[in-house]
């Protein structure tokens, strides 16, 4: 009883459970077969299928886990063994890492920080170091050149997604991602700020390589990237981190412009948290229904919207959020 | 971002959300539903015994070396003479068709078998008496529809129950 | 494998790779542009013209077949048109239409084949499949009119292999209506998206100069403002009869190439109308064969629609010569060179296919581009890699 | 090699008798079903057209086939599938990239030849620039046809899902 009790405690239960670890690979399973299903369904086709037929192939992801699970793992022999086989557990590990920072009602988090925001970004930015060595770890000339794209990008989107995020930040003149969200009770930062909330949801999806930035591990390009050497579970855990990274993305996401648990029918924490976890869900079926309308950019058109659109408009949503507040909206907590 | 290209982002988007909510389908449900062919479609060959008059001029037109003449033993040692009868190999059959196109007597016949598949060499093989017993049937789990594809204005093609 | 201190990388792109089909592209990059590019052909090469000299004239009809699998039309008719030519026959009326029906009905799939798979190679899998699905309803016509998907093997000498089903030519003009009312979402959700538009436009340009001087052929070269056509320049089958016009773009570059295949698949739908509306009555084998048919056989053949061959065509004999002949096939122009020496097989058969005079495009494209648009430019070539190395 | 751990000394090659443990445990049976259950829904073939019936191959793939249906994504790289699909002729030289995709797919791998060219030449039996796929792969299913329909494609994905689920070709060895 003791145990059950201690898993309810939220520095338990919102880094392994819910929005964690059990939550992540949830969603990572129903989302990656969601993802197939609506490409199909725009491509005029039915998708997995015959896997489970009642509940048209939704475990289709379990069967290629299991395929993957019972796959020889291979390293090259030109391959950096240590640096290749760690770096998708890092990769991985760090996708899912912000997790612990994001709290899912105003009373239950792991931990309430001043500025959690600021965590959260900053533990987002670290995975990338891992693609980049991993495609260096792995020997390979396809990989070099996945990592290095991804190098280039992580450039290019990392500080106008920081300077959108500041700008929500500045809105509601807090960096705690719980007052964030209490503090859009009325008006949610995606009316206050849209120009923010768009750039930051375009750069989301350009972060997590979702269409039209499938540009790291472009298929008809560089193969996969810098994945192109993993296999078996090892290549699991890798296409895992991309999913959770954008899970994790979206709950902050939700937070900052979507108003997080707001509006929230029954002052309960799982309800706040299932309030979040669908919209969060939905931002990342949204990334996964892109894929069924875009092709991708080529990496210098990608870096030029990085800086020539991304730029200057989170600089602008800034300059809107301090028009705001001297404007004095009411709207703010503080 | 110039406005005309935000206008085409947005139909792009709106059109495959249209797709996705009201889109047709043309999916064929294969292992539950068969197409039916139409008329004089080239499968797999089927060899009447009793009508061939053993011309051999379905070996001599076939582009693959498929067709095949074997010496029929029975049939040399009753008639005195060599025999010999068509056998086929589906290992180079290309199904162009010229066999039963050039068959005088119509023994050759196209049936609407399509789908076959073998997990062994030989057996894809099949002299003359092995010929003329019929075409294989596929293994399927359970007994599939047959459907006939209809083309359509709108969906491009739909599927109904074949009537035979 | 990759050693320090080179400044160029060098890319061995395919035969396994994503986006490479049926052959290797070496390529050198530095940074993320290519230094330069070369194809490296032959993988795919089966020697279809050594084979011709040991198989009979009518074994040829379905092994010029093979080599452009989408395509297949303009192979046999090209092939079949330099046969009559030697025989000295030619088909009737009724035959020509439909061969013309068929080679439209190749022309629209051969294009959707090639766009599809340009989609995927620019990442868009919807272009992909949708340019594949409503494929389908074309082959379901090829099909009911033929017998089969994709290798026809419909065009004989002297004529064709089965007459025009009852009702074909409405079911054509439904697939044409759906084909047109779904162009308009093809626009929306592809040609005019903004992301294609930049990864295709002023991509690969191919001069109009460079296309005439480097004898490129088809779409490419009308993709670059050369208004060339066999079916223009000599008319063959029913095309003398039939209005169209010829599709041409000035821009030369990946785009061009992209739509001068989307509007000549509007070009060709007007030609498949006309030509159910024009088709005339009568035979469609040419008497010479035909009356060699036994009697009771030729009744049957004419109420099933379907030609048996008369025996001679096991063996067929051919007088001692040459012919050329050229047919305007879905990727360009395919040049067919027979040498009969009056034995059962030809002396020397020559195909000359479109890819394997586009393949030079590779090289001559590429150059300074980034790694990116090679895709972008291989998908826009539409070059079938078994096609030029037969 | 030998190993000590905490005072306790290990004689013998570990990681081969961890290998051997594992494959033990893995041909167990309940673990074993339900590993030929997900193998057979998760057949990914490589991106290894190797000749003509690529296109047929594509068709399969695309809306009014679908082999998505059926579990069957064709894939990216060689390192994440598991079948090879043989389409078409083997010509000399695309024989031995076919061996060296075959030999850098990770195991459990199947193999399948498809059109009357990957079986015995079809109408190419007599060039001299062909390989028969049989000759140099083990090939588990063979669609006869030239192009084969795609339904056959998905006919032969059935059959070749059936024959893994008996448990016929998926096997670790415990050497």
């Amino acid at each position: 009883m003791d145990i059950l009790k201690l898993l309810f405690e939220p520095y338990i239960f919102i880094p392994l459970v819910f929005p964690g670890l059990v939550a992540a690979f949830l969603l990572l399973l129903i989302i990656i077969w969601l993802e197939r299903k609506i490409a199909a369904k725009v491509q005029l086709r039915y998708g997995p299928l015959y896997v489970f037929k009642p509940l048209g192939g939704v475990i289709q992801t379990i069967a290629d886990l299991l395929r993957y699970l019972f796959q020889e793992p291979i390293v090259p022999r030109e391959a950096d063994k240590l640096a290749f086989l760690m770096t998708p557990v890092f990769l991985f590990g760090l996708a899912y890492l912000p997790v612990v920072a994001v709290p899912i009602s105003p009373t239950y988090y792991a931990f309430r920080s001043d500025v959690s925001l600021l965590i959260v970004m900053a533990l987002t930015t670290l995975a990338p170091i891992f693609t980049v060595l991993m495609g260096w770890s792995s020997n390979n000339k396809f990989s070099l050149i996945g990592g290095v794209r991804e190098g280039y990008l992580v450039i290019s989107y990392e500080i106008p997604m920081f300077l959108s995020a500041i700008s929500m930040a500045i809105l509601y003149k807090s960096l705690d991602l719980v007052e964030i969200a209490e503090a859009q009770k009325g008006l949610w930062g995606v009316i206050l700020n849209p120009l923010a909330a768009i750039n930051m949801l375009l750069l989301m999806y350009m972060s997590t390589s979702k269409f039209p930035f499938e540009i790291p591990e472009a298929e008809s390009e560089i193969v996969a990237g810098p994945y192109t050497e993993y296999s078996g579970i090892i290549y699991g855990l890798v296409m895992g981190a991309s999913y959770v990274k954008l899970y994790v993305l979206s709950l902050v996401y939700s937070i900052l412009f979507l108003g997080g648990w707001n509006p929230l029918p029954i002052n309960d924490p799982m309800v706040a948290g299932a309030m979040l976890f669908v919209k969060a869900f939905l931002l990342v079926a949204l990334g996964a229904f892109l894929r069924a309308v875009y092709p991708r950019f080529r990496i210098d058109q990608a870096i030029s919207i990085g800086w020539k659109i991304a730029f200057p408009l989170s600089l602008i949503s800034v300059v809107i959020s301090l028009l705001l507040i001297m404007g004095g909206v009411s709207l703010v907590v503080k | 971002m110039s406005l005309s290209r935000t206008v085409r982002h947005a139909k792009a988007i709106l059109t495959g959300f249209k797709y996705l909510f009201a889109g047709p389908r043309l999916t064929l449900m294969y292992p539950d539903d068969i197409q039916e062919l139409p008329e004089g479609y080239r499968g797999m060959i089927e060899y009447d015994w009793d009508s061939c008059i053993k011309c051999s001029l379905c070996a001599m037109v076939c582009p693959a070396d498929a067709m095949k003449m074997y010496v029929s033993k029975e049939e040399s040692e009753r008639e005195g003479k060599v025999v010999k009868r068509p056998g086929i190999n589906y290992t180079r059959c290309i199904f162009c068709g010229f066999c039963v196109d050039i068959c005088p007597t119509d023994s050759l016949r196209f049936t609407k078998v399509h789908d076959v598949a073998y997990y062994t060499y030989e057996e894809q093989i099949y002299p003359p008496a092995e010929f003329s017993k019929g075409v294989p049937r596929p293994l399927y789990l359970r007994e599939p529809r047959k459907v006939r594809a209809v083309l359509d204005e709108r969906r491009g093609i739909r599927y109904e129950p074949a009537r035979s | 494998m990759i050693s320090s201190g080179e400044r160029e990388l060098e890319l061995l792109i395919g035969p396994q790779h994503p986006a490479s089909g049926h052959m290797r592209l070496v390529a050198k990059v530095d940074g993320d542009v290519v230094v330069e590019l070369r194809p490296n052909i032959g993988y795919v090469h089966r020697s279809v013209e050594k084979l011709a000299e040991v198989k009979k004239y009518l074994q040829i009809i379905p092994l010029v077949e093979r080599p452009s699998l989408a395509d297949t039309t303009a192979n046999n008719l090209a092939y079949v048109m330099a046969l009559e030519k030697l025989l000295g026959i030619e088909p009737p009326e009724r035959a020509k239409y439909l061969r013309t029906l068929l080679a439209e009905i190749n022309r629209i799939h051969s294009h959707l084949y090639g766009l599809g798979i340009h989609g995927v190679m620019i990442g868009s899998s919807t272009a992909y499949m949708w340019c594949f699905g409503d494929r389908e309803p074309f082959l379901e016509l090829a099909q009911e009119l033929t017998g089969a998907r994709l290798t026809y093997s419909y065009i004989i000498p002297g004529g064709v292999r089965r007459d025009l089903p009852a009702g074909l030519g409405e079911r054509a003009e439904r697939v044409l209506r759906y084909m047109e009312n779904r162009m308009r979402d093809y626009f929306n959700l592809y040609f005019n998206n903004p992301v294609v538009r930049a990864r295709l436009e002023g991509v690969g340009v191919l001069s109009r100069h460079d296309a005439i001087n480097l004898g490129i052929t088809g779409p490419n070269l009308r993709a670059s403002g050369v208004a060339y056509d066999v079916r223009r320049a000599e008319p063959y089958a029913a095309y003398p009869e039939l209005e169209f016009d010829i599709v041409t773009e000035e821009a030369g570059d990946s785009f061009a190439r992209v739509m001068v295949r989307v509007r000549e698949i509007v070009e060709s739908m007007r030609i498949i109308r006309q030509v159910i509306r024009k088709i005339p009555e009568g035979p469609i084998l040419h008497e010479s064969y035909e009356k060699l048919i036994p009697p009771k056989l030729r009744e049957s053949m004419k109420q099933r629609g379907m030609v048996k061959f008369p025996s001679v065509f096991a063996n067929l004999r051919v007088p001692p010569g040459e012919a050329i002949s050229r047919v305007e096939g879905g990727r360009g122009e395919v040049v067919f060179h027979i040498v009969s020496d009056g034995k059962l097989s030809p002396y020397r058969m020559r195909m000359v296919t479109p890819s394997f005079r586009n393949v030079i495009l590779f090289e001559h494209l590429t150059r300074g581009v980034r790694v990116a648009d090679i895709p972008a430019i291989y998908g826009s070539l539409d070059y079938f890699p078994p096609e030029a190395d037969r | 090699m030998v190993c000590s751990l905490e005072g306790k000394l290990l004689v013998g090659n570990l990681e081969r008798s961890a290998r051997k443990a594992a494959a033990w445990l893995v041909e167990k049976r309940p673990v074993r079903d339900i590993r030929d259950w997900g193998i057979s829904f998760s057949l990914w073939p490589v991106h290894f057209t190797t000749a003509c019936c690529g296109a047929e191959f594509a068709a399969s793939a695309a809306p009014k086939y679908d082999a998505e249906r059926l579990g069957f994504l064709p894939f990216i790289g060689i390192r994440q599938c598991n079948l090879l699909f043989i389409e078409g002729t083997l010509s000399k030289k695309m024989a031995e990239a076919a061996i060296w995709v075959y030999e850098q797919m990770p195991e459990p791998k199947f193999v399948v030849g498809m059109g009357a060219c990957a079986i015995d030449g079809g109408i190419f039996w007599n060039s001299y620039n062909i390989v028969r796929p049989m000759d140099i792969l083990p090939v588990h299913v063979f669609i006869p046809g030239c192009p084969p329909r795609p339904e056959a494609v998905a006919q032969a994905i059935i059959m070749l899902q059936r024959k893994i689920r008996r448990g016929e070709l998926v096997r670790y060895e415990t050497r």
